[in-house]
Parts: structure tokens; C-alpha cells; sequence
């Protein structure tokens, strides 16, 4: 389980997120959401140390992790969606999704085990596992990228912005990919705009305006506590 | 207005007589040529200082980095001058950074004594402030064509790099082979390079030459030497090699050429077996206690100069540049190797005193410089040359 | 132009005015190499800060310009005043074809073609010794006739050029040319899809700064009297890059005091004899290593620390009033 | 006033478009739908100019523009965005926006007062002086999106325009959209967001594996079976 | 006939010449590929190598092949101390210009280490004990059994780094990290460490190469020059960043000198290569093997 206790990060000087509190709750899927540029994004990184904090903690199973270099939390079973294109556009699919395994790389069988495991999952990367990730459309990188995050077995997801670019079909087959995890054990916070899709599979959401948390609800009742900010949500 | 010099103190410009020094010190000169003549100029200005002096004053060396470059040469010239104001000035190994400097020294009438630097051009232009010690191409290529005569070879090929000192050596060989008659062909190679296996595989296509000139400095000097002898073409029972460069006399020859350098002929203006003068051994001696190495005859070079100047100025009696000048030009004095006057008639030997110089063998691997045979030219020569199987 | 770059400007103006009076003449030696320095830095500036073209022939084309006009000066007898204008132009034209021939390359293919180009360049004035004279270097007449007492009229004289380039520079930086320009430098494809004539840009720019660097190169043959082969070395080109980058690139005052500054702490390392580049290297790293944006990014970070003192506590009244 | 004919292209073994065939005409919306590599980024990437057809030609305003550079595409009135965001990142916001202007000489005034206006309309005016690249990824797409209409294009392609947008975003969008379409730009937009699209199009286009799937009205498009099968799920 | 043997002469020590300067350009490549940084010191690495071999064998009387390998490993240690030491501002996003940054960092590198070095060793050329004596005659050409063990040696060494590159997870994680460093870090990739060791490596196959010329061609201060000059060469010819258009570029650098020289003039050997590059790139303006980086 994650606790993010009244953090605040920013780039140079400029603060993006202010006291910012929050929890993902294990076996839960916990919902970010808000406007553009309300500090979504930053709160990932934060948390993944992308981001320096400046005051606050950020704890993961009772234990500080604000200190950690990022790439030590792999090991701890956390893994990190990025917003933006994040394939390696010279390697091909199967060495990018090998690299997903990275934290158990000596593990020779695991790792195909699991890569066989995503190939069945995504067909497309199957077609194209000797290709470079950079030939790909803007929609199959994002399912790599997805692929990719998956392999490494994690035991807390930090996704952002999964459907953007995703066909509304494979969106739906991410989300459920995503719920599943949950009876694996798996805590999962998300960034995503796609409310009207994204909602069904969540159980906790908040949202984040100008870098706090405005307001927070399980997510069956997310109607009745936040009309106001519901309103546009079902449309789009 | 100039206290930059520490040590000694504000009275400076009172107290002692400011020498300017000038060479390569960092590259693309060469660095070795610039640190010789800097550290025996040291030496001799030490040796005269312990004496007393010139004129009741100390002498004291300003010696500048020219980076064998013209255009550094050109400013290193200018600060010596406009902000440490020596009153004259001796130095410099590369003829193309010499000719920059010496257009400097005329334009603010500097007294300037080459050192190193062997360009005709330098003494010919015939500027009244500009002397040498040092021997000129056109001396250079008379002797070698001088001992090509003597031994008799017949067909040449040369490999030169393409400094003004190459070049213009290939020039005047050139000329005096096809006026004599002699058959050679040439290449001009870059300094930079290091592998000249191409050049003397041309140099040799089709091709057996008697004797190969190697008129080339620094590592590509060695370099010439141990790949034309890895490919078997000189020095060999059929091919004699002459090296041109003062490199023949360091001591690296042998760690760099290895067993290549064995039969090399080369030239030096100085030899102990050669008795000069009673100075020579003295500052040898000197410079091996002081600096830990022997002395190139480069360094013999840089140590006239300053005994030179330090006589002239203390004939003229005064550090103004003419009387410097004029008596430099009524010069006889002992040098360490031999004695130094200044000819006055214009040409390229005009204030050019002309070293002799030597031909050297060596004949034993790891031979020192010192214990080569002289093989030429024949009135001091120690030894025949001996030809390898 | 910012408020700060005109007022350092500004004093380094009035000091140029007044230096002659109070320097010796071999400082004002080393001050006319450095105005050259900063001429071959600001044009260098303006291709690779503002339009991202790094290129390594700078040097070679500064080169180009002074030989052309040292050769039709000695052969053709033509007064060096005219004689650097059609240097200039040769330059121009060479930085056209260079311009050309590397359009389709970016950054780090460009940098080492052009070492190339800089590179064959030198071999061949080393090689043709016939005409060039080779390492030893073609001797040039001076500007002013070959007296040093001159220095003033040089000093003058390269003053002038220096106002002439900066003024060049300063309306193609400050103009919707510049903008355009610097659009290029961060992504050609997104700056054509609107509507950015890249090819064009790219060799205006390309063309301008080596006739520039033309200038440059001409003045100093006929300042030196001399141009040699040296001028085009990789260290050479170093040097005036070294002089943009910790100045600051892509700033306007950036290359100024970067040159300024690279030229007199060269002459002064010089006392330091055969040490003397180790140590110059030494604090090119340093400075570098710890003030990345350059000497103008470390400027522009303290006036705006003291800037932003004032600004916040006006903030914080502005809250209170709330 | 745009046209495609018979527009093919293909990457090594990829068949990215096949024989597509199109026309846009003056103050329609046009929606494109499809699977992702379906072939929709490739087909705005061949009408501006990035990639060259293997075959088709492409007309606009009855002029043959096939081969003709990207920029003059830019400059006769085609804009565009990428799906793959391309700003000038370490020009600030406002310089971004000005660099289209610049190219077609508008007056200083003209410029600024047209940025302001559409950097208003966004709320990205406190950005104004904000290097592009520290926006974040939604703010980043809408400058993209009002740095396009800076260009003052007739007609304007829009690669997934609002992923990654705020719902109430999408509405500002949206809202945008129409009023300009009412001032009489043309729009090309590829979108999965079906609501989004569904809303503002004119016209649906479905393209599965490079081809023409479907084009007509909206409703149709969306119900029809195969589009379901091969897109919606 | 006449015609042949000289010209088969000129194209084996051209490709002998290839061999050894496809290692030093291997390393520039690697540093290139990974951490997208031109390295202007990597002449001074391969220098630095060239010196540690030289001190090793002549002044500590070690075995020549104790002092290659010796060369190797500290030319490695130095060269990731420098990284961390000089490159990091790059990744910390605290440089605006990161390629101008880096290349400026490594050429002042190059200016101290070329410089240090004539302070510290003097000017004075020096020659490691070579490996072997002799000559080994080739039919057309007889070659220095030094040149042959260099070759040799230096092929052992690409293969290694090639094996290492393409097949091995540390290889996968230094092309993943050249392309995306903060994605490599989401792997678990300790994009730090990592990035020092492609510096670290890359250098010390400049060294090697040093090392392995040393008895060749001499130990001396600028000796890193040219060498590096022509490594730029190759990297570009061959694409940067491509290990395999490293090599190729070497062999054909090689080749076309040579060819030069039999055909035109041996004077204008170093132009013959630049003019190749600039047709080269005038058709592909990628170089050779274009397009992709790390397409092996
Ligand atoms: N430059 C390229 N080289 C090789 N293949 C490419 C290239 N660009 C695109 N492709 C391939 O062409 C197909 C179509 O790609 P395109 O980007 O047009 O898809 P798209 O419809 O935009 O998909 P998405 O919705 O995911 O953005 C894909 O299979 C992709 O892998
Ligand atoms: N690298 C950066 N440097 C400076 N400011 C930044 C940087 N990245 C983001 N910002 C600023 O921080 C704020 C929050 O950005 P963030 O990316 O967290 O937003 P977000 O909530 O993820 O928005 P979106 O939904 O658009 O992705 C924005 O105002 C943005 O301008
Ligand atoms: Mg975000
Ligand atoms: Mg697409």
C-alpha cells in the first residue's frame, strides 16, 4: 500500500503539488483525475523520484521511499507507466519487452514465461515482436509500453493516461487486463482522462486540482458526492 | 607600469638585462626542440650569472612558447618585446614560426639569433637584426649531395616532411641531383601521420634505391626508420639510410627503432669524438649534472646564443639594439663549437654562422651518440662506413 | 534585447573607448586578437546557438577569407581594405557550398563533416605550398603599412568591423528572421508544417556567418601580416567554440564576453610556460562543469536572484492587500 | 476542396495505406476512426507532405499538390498537428505561437492580438513566457492545436487532438472547434474518442488495415457492424 | 604483374591500418551510441593507454601483455571517473546544450590530458617493449609481427565488445539506455552506473588500442590526434552509433588511403578518406548504415 503524506515537488523553484495527501489502497485501483496541468503527472514522478520532494513522505508498505534512487524501486515491485512515448524505437519489441523483466533478468525462465504470457495478451506485439518499437503506430507503442510495464510482475502500478492514443476497443481490453491485476494482489494508481470508461473498473478516486487533492470518494459513489464535477465526465 | 616579474622586486628593469627566449614548448611544435634550447639558454645565463654578469647586471632569461607555429611564434615575439621588453632575443627550432618571428624582430629592431631553425629564407632576406648559429638548407643539402659524391651513390629516394626545413631540403637536392646527373625520386609526407608504409613502398615500387634520405623530424623521423627497415628496404647491404633530423642523436633512437637504427647515418654539428673546443666538454657535463640527460647538439645551439649575446653586450657596452647589432656583427668568440663570426655579405649565409657537420654511423644496437664513428667528411672521419650483410 | 545585456554592453563600450589611453601596447595587441576572437564566436553563435547548425569549419572559413585576400592583395595589388570585402564574399560563397552540401545533416554528422571539410581545407594550404607558401604562411601587407606604432589605427579600425558584424547580428537576432530561425533549430519538420522555409533559413544563415567569419579572418592576415595553415586546426576551432559556449550560446552578449574573457585568461595562463595549456584546459572544464549555461547564464541567475528579492516581497504585499 | 485519389503507401512489409480515396469539402468536420496502425497517422503524414506516396495523388483546390514541399503545403492554407507532439520546445509559449505568423507576414499587431485571443480561449496565457517544454502533456497539445490556427489554414488536420484532455477540456475544445468551423475552417481530425468525434463530425470515416473501411454519416458509421467488430469492441 | 604486387602491398597495410583503427573507433562509436556523446578525448584515452603500457613494461618490467591489459583496465577506471565526474550535469538536466556541452567538456578533457601529459612524461617520444620482434613476411609485403599481434588482438577485442553488445542483458541495457534514459530507469536500470560504464568501456578500447600501437607507432603526447581525427571519420562513414558500420568504415578508410596512394599522390593520403566521407554523405547523409542506430 502507498501513502503519500502532505508532499510538495516541483520543478526548479516553481512548487507544482502542495501538501499534497493521498492513499492507494492495496488490491484497490485508485483513479486520479483533473484538469489539464493540475499536477497529475508530477504526482507520479514524485512519487517514482523523477520529481524531487521538498517536504512530506511517501511511504510504501510502512517505509519511506521518498529517498530512494528510482531505479531501486523496480526491486521493490513498484512499476511506472509514463505519460509521454517511452518505447526504445531502435530495439525491437521482444528486446523492449525483455527489458520489462530487467529486475529478474538472471531468471531465464521467467522471463519467457512471462514474455510468452504478453504475447498472448497482445496479439499485435506477437505480429511484431521482431520489429523496431519506433515503426510502430501511436496506439501499438502504447500497448507495448503497457506490455512492457506488465512484465516485470509488479506488485503497485503507477499508470498514466493508459487509453490515450488506444483504440476504444483495446482500451476496453487494457482496463480489464488492469482489473484483474487487482485479485493478484496488486495496488494500482492511475491518471486518466477517460472517465466514462475508466470509472467501472476504479475503486477509489480523487481529484487533483492545482496540486492538492480537491476532493475523494469510493468511486460507487461518485455520483452522489461530486455532481459538480461529474457533470462533463460521462460525456466524453 | 611592468612589475609583473616576481623576485625581483621593482628595481628590475635596473638591476638585470632581460634576455628573450623563444621555441615550441607545447605542440604542434616539438616540444623536445623548444625544452633544450630553453633549459641550455638557462644554463649559460646560470654559468654567466655566477660569473658576474654582463655589464655588473645579472642576465635574466624570458623565455616564451612559440608552439613552432607562425602565428603564436609571431605573438610570443610581441610580448617579449612590447610587455617584457628583452633587449634582444634568440631561439626557435621551426622555420615557419622563425619567419613570422623575425618579421617582428625587424619591424620593432630587435636583435634576433635563430638558433634552430634552418630555412635559407631566414638569413637571406638579409634584415640586419637577424643572425643564426645555425647551419641553412642550402649548406645542409651541398654536404649531403657532397657525401652522396663521395661514396658514389647513384640512385636517391627521399622522403621529407612537409615543414619549410622538408621542402626545402627536397628542393635544392633536387636541384643539385638533376644538374649532377643523379637519378632519385622524392615524396613529401605530412607530419601528422604515422604510418608511412605507403609512401615508401611508392618511394621503392619498382624501384631499388642505394640510399635513402630521411629528411623528416620527431617520430616521424623513427618512424621512417623502423618501418623502412620492417619492410626490408633500408638500412640494408643495398639501401644506405641518412636521417636528417636532430633525432638520430637523442637518446630515444634505440627504446623507439629498436634494432632498425642500427647502419643509420646521420649528421650532427656535434660529436665528442670531434674535438671542437675546450668549452664543449664543460657544458656537456654541465647539462647532464643540471637536466639529468645528454645534450642534443640543439642544446649546444641554444647556449651559444646566449654566450653571444651576453659578449656583445657586453662590447657595445650598452643594450641598445644598433650597438647590439653592430657588435654582434664584429663577433669572434669560442663557442662550444668552434668559433663564431658572422658573415656580412648578403646571401643565405649572411649573419649565418655555419656550424660544421658530421656524419655519424651508428654500427651497435644501443650504441650511444657519443660512440658512433664519424664517417664523414673524410679529414676527421673515425671510421669507413660498414655496410650490413 | 534584455535590459541587462544593453547595460553590460554599455560599460564594455565606454571601456573600448577609453582603453588605448591606459594600456600598453601589447595589450592592445591582445585585445585586437580578442576582438577577432569575439567576432569568429558571435558569427559562430549565430549558426549553431540560434539555428543549431554546429559547425567545425568555422575557422577554416575565417581562413578561406584571409587567404583570398592575401593572395590578391600580394599578387594583384590591391589595397587589403578591398581586398577583405571580396575575401568576405569568397568566404560567403564557400559557406554557401558548404551550407548546401550539408542541409540534410544535423548535429553531431554536421559537426564532424565539417571537421572534415576543415581538415581537407588545411591539408590542402599545407600541400599547395606553391601558391599558399605552405606551414611557413604567406606574408601579407599590413592594413596601415607595416609599422607597429599603428596600433591604434588597427585597434581602431577592427573596432569599427566589430560594431559593423554586432550590429549584422544584432538585427538578425532581434528580428522574426531570428525567431524563425531558432524554430528551426528545435524541430525542421514541425517548422515546416508551418510554413518555415527551412532550406532557405538554414543557408541565409549558413552563407551570412561565414562571410562574417570572412571578415574576421581577412582583418587579422592583414593585422598579423601573415596567415598560416595554423589558423584551421581542430584546437583553433576549439577555441572560438569554447569562447560561445561559456559565454553562453544562443545569447547575444554570450560569445562577447566569452571571447573577452577566454582571450585574457589564455594570455595569462601563458606565464605559466609548458604548464600553460594543461591549466587553460583545466579551466574550461571547470567552468563549464559548473556554470553549464555559461558565464551570460551566470550573470543573468544573479541579477534575477537580486530581481527576484524585490519581486517576491512586492508579491507577498500583493497577497497581504488580498 | 481537398481530394485524395487512389493514395497508397507502404514501409517495408507494412501496407500502411491502400488505394484511399477521399474528398473533403469547404466547412465539413471530418472524423477519422480506426484500429490503431491502421494507417490514419500515415495518412495525414502523405497529405502534408512528410511522407512521399507510393502512388495516388493528392489534390487541393483543384491544384495538384502530390509533390510539391511541406512548407508551401503549410503556406497555401494546409495546418496541422502531430500525434506525436511537436512544439518548439525551448521557444517559450508565445514564440511558438508567432512563428507561423511570421511566415505569412503578418503585421506585428495583427499576431499578437490573434495569440492572445487563442491563448485566452485556452487559458494558457499565464504560460505565455513558459518554455514550451515544461507545460505538461494536455497544456503541450492545446498550444499545439492553437499554434496551428495561428496559420490561418483553411482547412486543418488534427491528429487525436484530446487525448489525454480533461473532460471539461474536451468541452472547451469542442466548443472552439465549431465556432471556428462557423467562421469557416475546414477540419480533418483523427480521434478514438468516440463521444468527442461523434459530436463534432460531419462526416465519419472508418479505416481499417489502410483502407477505407466505411465513410458517411456519423450514426451510420458508428452502428455499422463492421466498425464495431474491427474498432469498438 | 608489375602492376599488381605493389598495388596488393598498399591494400594489405591499408587493411592492416583499418583493423587497428576500427577498435578505436568501436569505443568512439559505443560512447556515441549510448550516451549520445562525441568524445574529443578519445585520442587522449588512447594515449593514456599507450603511456600505462609504456610504464608498465619499460619502468615496472612487467610482461608487454600484462601492460596491454593493464592499460585497459585503468584507461576503464578513468574513463568512468571522468564520466561521472564530467558528464553528469547531462543527465541531471542542468545543460541546456547537451551536445555542445559534451563535446566542449571532452575537448577541454582533451587539451588537460594532452598537455598534462607533456608535463608530467615530457615531450620525448618512448616506446613500450613490444610483444614481439621480427617480421612476418605476407608475400607482398612484409609486416612487423607488432602490427600483426595489434590486429589480432584487436579483432579478439571487437568481437568481445560485439558479443557483449548484442547478446548479453548489459549489452540490451546500454542501447536501451541510448535511446531513453528515464525509461531505462522505469526498467530497473541503474541508468548512473550504467552510463559510466559505456564511457567507461569505450575508453578503454581507446586505450587498448594505444596500448596495442604503442611499439608501433610510438608514445608521445599528441599522439591521439590523428588517430582520433580518423576515428571521427569512421563513425560518421559508418554511421554513429552503428558498431557495425564502425568496422566497415575502418576497413574501407583503409582501402580507399590506399588506393589513393597507388592511384594519385601519397601526399594527400589523410584528404583521400575526407573526400570519400563527404561523397558518402552527399548520398546518404547517415552515413553508410543510416536510418537505424544500433541495426547490427
Ligand atoms: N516510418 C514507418 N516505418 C515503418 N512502418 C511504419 C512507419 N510509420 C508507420 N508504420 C506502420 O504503418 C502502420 C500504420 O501506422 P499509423 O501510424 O498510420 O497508424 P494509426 O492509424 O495512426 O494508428 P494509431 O491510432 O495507433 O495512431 C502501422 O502498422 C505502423 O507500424
Ligand atoms: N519540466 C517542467 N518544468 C517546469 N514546469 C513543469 C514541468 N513539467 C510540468 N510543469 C508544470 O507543472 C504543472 C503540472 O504539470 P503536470 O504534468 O503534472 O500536469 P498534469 O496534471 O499531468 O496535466 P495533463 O493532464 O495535461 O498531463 C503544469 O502547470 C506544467 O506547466
Ligand atoms: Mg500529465
Ligand atoms: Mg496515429
Amino acid at each position: 500500500m502507498l501513502e503519500v503524506k502532505n508532499v510538495d515537488a516541483g520543478y526548479g523553484k516553481i512548487n507544482i503539488l502542495n501538501d499534497l495527501s493521498l492513499k492507494a489502497r492495496e488490491n484497490n485501483l485508485t483513479l486520479l483525475i483533473g484538469p489539464n496541468g493540475a499536477g497529475k503527472s508530477t504526482l507520479l514522478k514524485a512519487i517514482f523520484g523523477f520529481v524531487k520532494t521538498s517536504k512530506g513522505s511517501i511511504e510504501y508498505n510502512g517505509k519511506d521511499i521518498s529517498s530512494l534512487p528510482s531505479h531501486q524501486l523496480v526491486d521493490h515491485g513498484i512499476s511506472f507507466l509514463l505519460q509521454r512515448v517511452s518505447v526504445f524505437p531502435e530495439l525491437t519489441i521482444n528486446e523492449n519487452l525483455k527489458l520489462g523483466a530487467w529486475a529478474f533478468k538472471k531468471d531465464k525462465q521467467k522471463v519467457t514465461q512471462q514474455l510468452e504470457a504478453m504475447y498472448d495478451k497482445f496479439d499485435v506485439l506477437k505480429q511484431k515482436r521482431n520489429e523496431k518499437a519506433g515503426l510502430m503506430s501511436g496506439g501499438q507503442k502504447r500497448t507495448l509500453e503497457i506490455a512492457r510495464m506488465l512484465m516485470s510482475n509488479p506488485k503497485m502500478l503507477l499508470i498514466d493516461e493508459p487509453s490515450a492514443g488506444l483504440s476504444p476497443k483495446i482500451a476496453k481490453e487494457v482496463y480489464q487486463i488492469l482489473h484483474g491485476l487487482k485479485d493478484d494482489g496488486i495496488t494500482l494508481l492511475m491518471v486518466d482522462q477517460n472517465i466514462r470508461d475508466s470509472i467501472g473498473y476504479s475503486d477509489y478516486v480523487y481529484v487533483l486540482e492545482q496540486g492538492s487533492v480537491s476532493s475523494e470518494s469510493k468511486a460507487s459513489e461518485v455520483e452522489a458526492n461530486l455532481k459538480e464535477v461529474v457533470q462533463s465526465w460521462l460525456k466524453f | 607600469e611592468d612589475s609583473s616579474s616576481e623576485g625581483t622586486g621593482s628595481e628590475s628593469s635596473e638591476e638585470v638585462i632581460k634576455i628573450g627566449g623563444i621555441g615550441p614548448l607545447t605542440p604542434p611544435g616539438s616540444p623536445e626542440l623548444g625544452e633544450e634550447l630553453q633549459q641550455s639558454m638557462q644554463l649559460a645565463i646560470d654559468e654567466i650569472n655566477a660569473d658576474g654578469g654582463v655589464l655588473g647586471k645579472d642576465l635574466e632569461l624570458y623565455f616564451e612558447d612559440s608552439s613552432g607555429a607562425p602565428e603564436k611564434g609571431q605573438s610570443a615575439m610581441e610580448k617579449l618585446i612590447t610587455k617584457e621588453n628583452v633587449v634582444a632575443i634568440a631561439g626557435e627550432g621551426h622555420s615557419s614560426a622563425a619567419l613570422a618571428e623575425i618579421e617582428v624582430a625587424k619591424r620593432n629592431n630587435v636583435p634576433f639569433i635563430v638558433a634552430e631553425a634552418w630555412s635559407d629564407a631566414i638569413t637571406e632576406k638579409g634584415y640586419e637584426q637577424v643572425f643564426r648559429v645555425a647551419p641553412n638548407n642550402t649548406m645542409f643539402s651541398k654536404r649531403i649531395v657532397e657525401f652522396v659524391e663521395e661514396f658514389g651513390y647513384e640512385n636517391i629516394s627521399i622522403i621529407a616532411e612537409d615543414s619549410d626545413w622538408g621542402i626545402g631540403n627536397v628542393d635544392l637536392l633536387k636541384q643539385q641531383f638533376e644538374e649532377k646527373g643523379i637519378k632519385f625520386n622524392s615524396t613529401i609526407v605530412s607530419r601528422e601521420t604515422k604510418d608511412y608504409v605507403p609512401q615508401l613502398l611508392e618511394l621503392t615500387e619498382n624501384n631499388e634505391p642505394d640510399l635513402l634520405l630521411n629528411i623528416m623530424t620527431g617520430v616521424g623521423a623513427y618512424l621512417v626508420v623502423k618501418q623502412a627497415h620492417e619492410l626490408g628496404i633500408s638500412p640494408t647491404a643495398e639501401t644506405a639510410m641518412f636521417m636528417g633530423g636532430a633525432d638520430a642523436a637523442y637518446p630515444e633512437i634505440w627504446e623507439t627503432t629498436g634494432e632498425a637504427s642500427k647502419y643509420v647515418i646521420w649528421q650532427t654539428p656535434y660529436s665528442p669524438k670531434a674535438k671542437f673546443t675546450d668549452l664543449t666538454e664543460p657544458m656537456v657535463e654541465a647539462f647532464k649534472e643540471e637536466f639529468d640527460r645528454n645534450p642534443s647538439y640543439v642544446a649546444l645551439h641554444g647556449y651559444d646564443t646566449v654566450l653571444i649575446l651576453a659578449d656583445a653586450i657586453e662590447r657595445a657596452g650598452s643594450t641598445d639594439p644598433d650597438e647590439i647589432i653592430a657588435a654582434l656583427e664584429e663577433t669572434k668568440l669560442m663557442g662550444t663549437r668552434g668559433e663564431v663570426t658572422f658573415p656580412l655579405e648578403k646571401g643565405p649565409d649572411y649573419h649565418n654562422w655555419l656550424p660544421d657537420l658530421l656524419f655519424m654511423q651508428y654500427t651497435e644496437i644501443d650504441q650511444a651518440p657519443d660512440d658512433a664513428e664519424i664517417v664523414f667528411p673524410s679529414n676527421v672521419a673515425t671510421s669507413d662506413i660498414v655496410i650490413p650483410e | 534585447m534584455e535590459q541587462l545585456e544593453k547595460r553590460i554592453l554599455a560599460v564594455l563600450l565606454v571601456v573600448a573607448l577609453f582603453l588605448p589611453l591606459f594600456v600598453d601596447d601589447y595589450a592592445l595587441h591582445i585585445v585586437i586578437l580578442a576582438c577577432f576572437f569575439i567576432m569568429m564566436a558571435s558569427s559562430w553563435n549565430l549558426l549553431a546557438g540560434y539555428s543549431g547548425q554546429v559547425s567545425f569549419a568555422h575557422m577554416a572559413l575565417a581562413s578561406s577569407g584571409a587567404y583570398t585576400s592575401g593572395l590578391i592583395s600580394v599578387h594583384l595589388g590591391i589595397h587589403p581594405v578591398l581586398s577583405i570585402l571580396v575575401g568576405a564574399v569568397v568566404a560567403g560563397l564557400v559557406g554557401l557550398f558548404l551550407g548546401v552540401l550539408t542541409l540534410r545533416m544535423k548535429d553531431s554528422y554536421l559537426a564532424l563533416t565539417t571537421i572534415a571539410f576543415a581538415e581537407i581545407f588545411r591539408l590542402v594550404i599545407s600541400l599547395e605550398y606553391k601558391v599558399t607558401n605552405g606551414k611557413v604562411g604567406l606574408s601579407v601587407p599590413g592594413l596601415f603599412g607595416d609599422i607597429t606604432s599603428k596600433l591604434p589605427y588597427y585597434y581602431t579600425a577592427i573596432g569599427l568591423v566589430v560594431l559593423m558584424v554586432f550590429f549584422g547580428i544584432y538585427r538578425l537576432v532581434y528580428s522574426n528572421f531570428g525567431l524563425t530561425v531558432r524554430s528551426i533549430r528545435e524541430d525542421e519538420i514541425a517548422a515546416s508544417a508551418m510554413g518555415v522555409k527551412v532550406v532557405r533559413h538554414k543557408i541565409i544563415v549558413f552563407t551570412i556567418s561565414s562571410a562574417m567569419a570572412g571578415v574576421a579572418g581577412g582583418f587579422l592576415a592583414h593585422y598579423n601580416q601573415l596567415v598560416s595553415p595554423e589558423m584551421t586546426t581542430i584546437t583553433q576551432m576549439g577555441m572560438v567554440i569554447s569562447m560561445a559556449v561559456i559565454g553562453g550560446l544562443g545569447t547575444f552578449i554570450g560569445p562577447i564576453i566569452g571571447g573577452l574573457s577566454l582571450e585574457i585568461i589564455a594570455e595569462y595562463v601563458k606565464e605559466f610556460g609548458n604548464y600553460h595549456l594543461m591549466i587553460f584546459g583545466l579551466i574550461l572544464i571547470l567552468v563549464l562543469r559548473f556554470s553549464p549555461q555559461g558565464i551570460a547564464g551566470l550573470i543573468t541567475k544573479f541579477h534575477n536572484r537580486k530581481k527576484k528579492k524585490v519581486s517576491t516581497s512586492a508579491s507577498t504585499e500583493k497577497e497581504v492587500q488580498k | 476542396m481537398l481530394r485524395v485519389e487512389n493514395l497508397s503507401k507502404h514501409f517495408g512489409g507494412t501496407q500502411a495505406l491502400k488505394d484511399v480515396n477521399f474528398e473533403v469539402k469547404p466547412k465539413e468536420i471530418i472524423g477519422i476512426i480506426g484500429p490503431n496502425g491502421s494507417g490514419k497517422s500515415t495518412l495525414l503524414h502523405t497529405i502534408t507532405g512528410i511522407h512521399k506516396p507510393d502512388k495516388g495523388s493528392i489534390w487541393y483546390e483543384d491544384k495538384n499538390i502530390t509533390s510539391i514541399p511541406l512548407e508551401d503545403r503549410a503556406r497555401l492554407g494546409i495546418g496541422r498537428t502531430f500525434q506525436n507532439l511537436r512544439l518548439f520546445k525551448r521557444l517559450t509559449v508565445w514564440e511558438n505561437m508567432l512563428i507561423p505568423a511570421i511566415q505569412l507576414k503578418k503585421s506585428k499587431k495583427d499576431m499578437e492580438e490573434q495569440a492572445s485571443e487563442l491563448l485566452n480561449l485556452v487559458n494558457l496565457t499565464h504560460l505565455k513566457n513558459e518554455q514550451a517544454q515544461n507545460l505538461s502533456i494536455g497544456q503541450q497539445r492545446l498550444l499545439e492545436f492553437i499554434r496551428a490556427m495561428m496559420l490561418d489554414s483553411k482547412i486543418v488536420l488534427l491528429d487525436e487532438p484530446t487525448a489525454g484532455f480533461h473532460p471539461n477540456m474536451i468541452q472547451t475544445f469542442i466548443d472552439t472547434l465549431l465556432e471556428l468551423n462557423r467562421r469557416g475552417k475546414t477540419f480533418v481530425i483523427i480521434e478514438h474518442n468516440i463521444p468527442a468525434i461523434m459530436e463534432v463530425s460531419t462526416k465519419l470515416i472508418a479505416i481499417a488495415a489502410g483502407e477505407v473501411l466505411m465513410s458517411g454519416n456519423p450514426e451510420e458509421v458508428h452502428s455499422d457492424a463492421k466498425v464495431v467488430e474491427a474498432y469498438l469492441g | 604483374m608489375d602492376f599488381l604486387v605493389p598495388l596488393l602491398a598498399q591494400l594489405t597495410n591499408g587493411l592492416i591500418i583499418g583493423f587497428i583503427y576500427a577498435l578505436m573507433a568501436l569505443g568512439l562509436t559505443l560512447i556515441f551510441g549510448v550516451l549520445k556523446v562525441i568524445n574529443f578525448a578519445h585520442g587522449e584515452f588512447y594515449m593514456l593507454g599507450a603511456y600505462i603500457s609504456y610504464i608498465a613494461s619499460r619502468m615496472l618490467g612487467l610482461h608487454p601483455i600484462i601492460g596491454i591489459i593493464a592499460a585497459v583496465a585503468v584507461v576503464f577506471i578513468i574513463g568512468m571517473l571522468m564520466e561521472k565526474a564530467l558528464l553528469t550535469p547531462i543527465y541531471e538536466d542542468k545543460v541546456e546544450r547537451k551536445d555542445e556541452y559534451a563535446l566542449l567538456i571532452t575537448f577541454g578533457l582533451s587539451i588537460f590530458l594532452m598537455n598534462g601529459a607533456l608535463v608530467v612524461f615530457g615531450p620525448y617520444q618512448k616506446s613500450p617493449e613490444p610483444l614481439a620482434s621480427g617480421v612476418l613476411d605476407l608475400g607482398v609485403l612484409s609486416v612487423s609481427s607488432g602490427r600483426i599481434y595489434a590486429v589480432v588482438l584487436a579483432i579478439i577485442f571487437m568481437a568481445a565488445t560485439l558479443f557483449i553488445i548484442n547478446k548479453t542483458w548489459l549489452g540490451t541495457a546500454l542501447r536501451a539506455l541510448s535511446q531513453d534514459r528515464d525509461a531505462s530507469t522505469i526498467m530497473g536500470i541503474n541508468a548512473k552506473t550504467l552510463g559510466s560504464i559505456a564511457f567507461g568501456l569505450g575508453a578503454a578500447m581507446a586505450g587498448a588500442a594505444g596500448a596495442l600501437l604503442a611499439p608501433v607507432f610510438l608514445v608521445f603526447p599528441i599522439m591521439g590526434v590523428v588517430p582520433a581525427i580518423k576515428s571521427f571519420v569512421i563513425i560518421i562513414l559508418g554511421s554513429m552509433g552503428s558498431i557495425k558500420g564502425a568496422i566497415y568504415g575502418s576497413l574501407l578508410l583503409g582501402i580507399v588511403e590506399s588506393l589513393g596512394v597507388f592511384f594519385l599522390s601519397p601526399s594527400y593520403r589523410d584528404g583521400y578518406s575526407f573526400l570519400l566521407l563527404i561523397i558518402i554523405l552527399l548520398v546518404k547523409p547517415k552515413g553508410l548504415f543510416g536510418g537505424s542506430q544500433w541495426n547490427n
